[in-house]
């Protein structure tokens, strides 16, 4: 089970790493996907990625739908 | 799953094209979808991206003051509502995200 | 339909207008829930003797005495306050100075964070 | 001197309060002082202390295509121009502040 | 009300409104001024094969194209591109890739300077 | 005389350093004014440092009427 899903938008201002559990999971969007996160169990949105033209792995690329899927199964959602 | 969205961010902005593309999704797999605007998010409510998630069936609410403080009125789809409203629709939805 | 615990948090300069709203939303929230505001990183400088109105700002007084009156937790993170050299204005109120990793294990707990 | 200040900032900024105390002191030591709203700053050209500012002197320039697209209506006191009329003001004007 | 050497800058993340309405600006002024477009840091991003349409935003090409037929200079940062690791697209115009000293010196140069 | 006025609105957010000449003045507004520059030759917006309630020496605050003269006798003036 996801427990927190961060929803991360701009580039190194990523929470506290006291903040996050094993089991959480970091959305990477808007320009957050210009730079990679250190952490593992992360995603970004694959039209935010697409439409800056950055390289980012395929498995880590998700549709908006997939986020959504996440939110309903995640605990709670925080913007970071 | 009921999803709440609060839009506070600057017009013209990422987050307006996050707003709607994550509210449309949430819609289109058929959860109850809400978006409250306050402060400069007020600006977003005229666009016709938010008229249309209005008829696809996104729930619309707004902070009065923040509309009358910037001379903006809203649509009659979009519901005048304040930080008391807020709180209670914070009670009956699941999940939060707040975009500022 | 329960009442939530809810972390309102401020983390970046507290010198605008969404300070203000921020607040505004909290005390609204404080009639409804569980309410924890905290001021983190720069946004500690929120708490400080600062003059809103100079800058046309709203003033945070109202605010902060709703949110007490409320019965709602008002926190500043020690560490920003120590990096940054600041003395917290006397608002009248309680407000907990907490080390990062306190705050950190409120925000875990909360049901609902909503970042400003 | 001439100075003219191009506001493109969000509304209810920290641009917005550095562009009426900066212009108004412009004003106040008898400097000719002009703004032009484009982009986002177009929201702030219906608050009242533009309007103030324009009573006192300072001209209030838009871009008229800016304005159109976020359907705002600016008063009459205000002049519509366009990118190419900023720059003929840029041609006028000897110093030129841009707040975005 | 003389033509004046003015050197539109952008600096910071470019996936937004901003660089549009900052080139619709400089395509403005191309018509009177001697322009001179200067993407550096995080600005050069602009000028690789993004989709602002994607992100609801309007493209960028026809400025691009003006602002050459109307003889401006597109340049771009050679540092921030090499850092980045990006590659420009090809927009059918020429763009000067400069070190960071030579952009220094045509900002210095410039009798006005626009930073988006 | 001075050559360039700078005009910074961020703290931290300071011009090139190849880009200042001796003869420039930087004027720090809005936010800029919580964190002092290394270099010389600054001065801080009075109202903007007394809104924020941070200390700045006096011999550096200046009125908006003062930075509007150093605008007027600046040859051109740079937000930066």
């Amino acid at each position: 089970m996801v427990n927190t899903l961060w929803l991360v938008k701009r580039p190194a201002d990523f929470p506290e790493a006291d903040l996050i559990n094993d089991d959480d999971i970091i959305v990477l969007i808007q320009d957050a996907v210009l730079r990679l996160p250190s952490k593992k169990n992360w995603v970004a949105c694959e039209e935010d990625v697409i439409a800056r033209n950055v390289k980012v792995p395929q498995e880590n690329l998700v549709s908006y739908e997939y986020i959504i899927n996440l939110i309903e199964k995640a605990q709670k959602v925080v913007v970071w | 799953m009921k999803l709440l969205f609060i839009m506070v961010s600057n017009p013209y902005s990422n987050d307006f094209n996050t707003l709607i593309k994550m509210s449309q999704a949430s819609i289109n797999q058929g959860h109850d979808t809400a978006i409250f605007f306050m402060g400069n998010g007020l600006y977003s409510i005229v666009r016709e991206e938010i008229k249309n998630l209005a008829e696809n069936g996104v729930k619309i609410y707004y902070c009065a003051h923040n509309a009358e403080q910037r001379k903006i009125k809203p649509d009659s789809w979009a519901e005048s509502s304040s930080m008391y409203g807020l709180a209670k629709l914070i009670k009956e939805y699941e999940k939060v995200i707040i975009l500022d | 339909m329960a009442k939530k615990k809810m972390s309102v948090v401020i983390r970046s300069s507290p010198f605008s207008w969404k300070t203000f709203e921020a607040l505004r939303q909290a005390v609204g929230s404080a009639m409804e829930h569980e309410v924890s505001v905290i001021f983190i990183r720069d946004g500690v400088y929120a708490l400080t003797d600062w003059k809103p109105q100079l800058i046309g700002i709203e003033p945070l007084d109202k605010s902060i005495e709703a949110l007490d009156m409320m019965g709602a937790k008002i926190i500043a993170e020690e560490e920003a306050l120590r990096e940054r050299g600041l003395k917290l204005k006397d608002w009248g109120v309680d407000i907990d100075k907490l080390p990062k990793d306190d705050i950190c294990e409120i925000i875990k707990d909360s049901e609902v964070t909503l970042t400003w």
